[in-house]
């Protein structure tokens, strides 16, 4: 399953990128499948993600938790906790 | 109700006459400006720059709006929010409510914020005097006061 | 800190720009302003005449924003309010307030609403649109909005 | 006593002026004593004092109570509760 990547604020410059298109294991099902599975990728995503504590998901552009599963997303974004405003 | 992400700053007197003109059932109306700090908690502060997602940012504020819309019986809202490189003393962002009684234009403003500041994605990263960068650490402070808008 | 009575209207945008002009340790700036609204809950309005005390007003909006800095930390406060006749849609009166964090810059333009409509010799006498002369009556909920803030 | 007293609002619209200068007799010692020797000084004055309990007083341009001694003031306002902003 081919979907769109995004990586936001220190996520992005630890990763690397700002987006890429992955193709997703069919098992993963949920976010934290797929956190897991990225961090297979390298160690660029393994010290992005080694604390997903502190990592915030969006699938299609709404807030999601890690046990969310990811569907039929065309779209997941990473990123820290919001400090806007 | 409308929601603008902008690099420009913006004129408060302005955006309240924007939104407020030839309205006459208004009572009360509340503008909240966030601008930047020359210093955080730690160091001293060159600039820093704020970096979003753009079309969620869109979606969460126009969603946040909605949700003000749902609790507060509100005339007329405005959220703009800048995003690139700002120095000390810039705006940052602009909250604007107008109601009909100022109960409702202060709580819904204060909602809008606590909501802003814990939904909407954006994310800054502070230049210090040292010329070094740091992401700023969300607050826990923040979390807990958009937790309070849940309990009603 | 500034207290001005006025006939003339006042801009929000300029406002705030005096009291922060040059100032890079703000961090929330807070408006308040009251508007004239068409109709109250019993008629519609043509205009309204709003009458003071003069001295005494000056000298309680003095000090209703010296207890809002002995309460939260400000950096700079404003209030303005007019007198004379107002039509529906004009400003009756302005609060500002600027502080490092949100939370006291909202707290303390809502005390200081609260006290200025419950202490500051104003009285609003309305012209129906059929030219009947009302004097407002004070509210009971501004009695009870300034009364909580002497419970903390 | 020679006191000046000022009334605003439906007050001054009732007595039928703005201020006065008012000898107040000596055994009069409270706010409330001055608004019960007032309303003896005609219609005009009893029909804007005939509900003391909606009536605000200031000595001095300080709010005070009915039962605040008028001391040595120098300057008496009467107004109905405020309702600027």
């Amino acid at each position: 399953m081919a979907v769109r990547i995004l990586y936001f604020a220190w996520l992005r410059e630890k990763v690397g990128k700002g987006e890429e298109i992955v193709d997703v294991p069919a098992q993963t099902r949920t976010v934290a499948d797929l956190v897991q599975w990225l961090r297979t990728r390298g160690p660029e995503y393994e010290e992005a993600f080694k604390r997903p504590a502190v990592v915030r998901t969006a699938l299609d552009q709404v807030h999601v938790k890690p046990d969310t599963p990811i569907g039929a997303a065309r779209e997941i974004a990473f990123f820290p906790p919001v400090t806007g405003g | 109700m409308t929601v603008r992400v902008q690099e420009g700053d913006f004129d408060i007197g302005a955006e309240v006459r924007r939104i407020t003109a030839g309205r006459t059932d208004i009572g009360a109306i509340v503008t909240f400006t966030g601008t930047v700090r020359d210093s955080n908690d730690s160091a001293p502060l060159a600039s820093m720059t704020l970096e979003h997602y753009p079309g969620m940012t869109e979606r969460e504020l126009a969603q946040v709006e909605a949700e003000a819309l749902q609790r507060w019986p509100l005339q007329a809202s405005l959220i703009v929010h800048r995003i690139g490189t700002l120095k000390p003393g810039d705006n940052i962002v602009l909250v604007v409510t107008a109601s009909a009684h100022r109960q409702d234009a202060f709580a819904s403003a204060e909602f809008l914020m606590d909501y802003l500041k814990t939904r909407a994605p954006f994310w800054k990263n502070e230049v210090g005097a040292d010329g070094a960068k740091v992401w700023v650490d969300a607050r826990e402070t923040d979390d807990r006061a958009a937790e309070r808008w849940s309990k009603r």
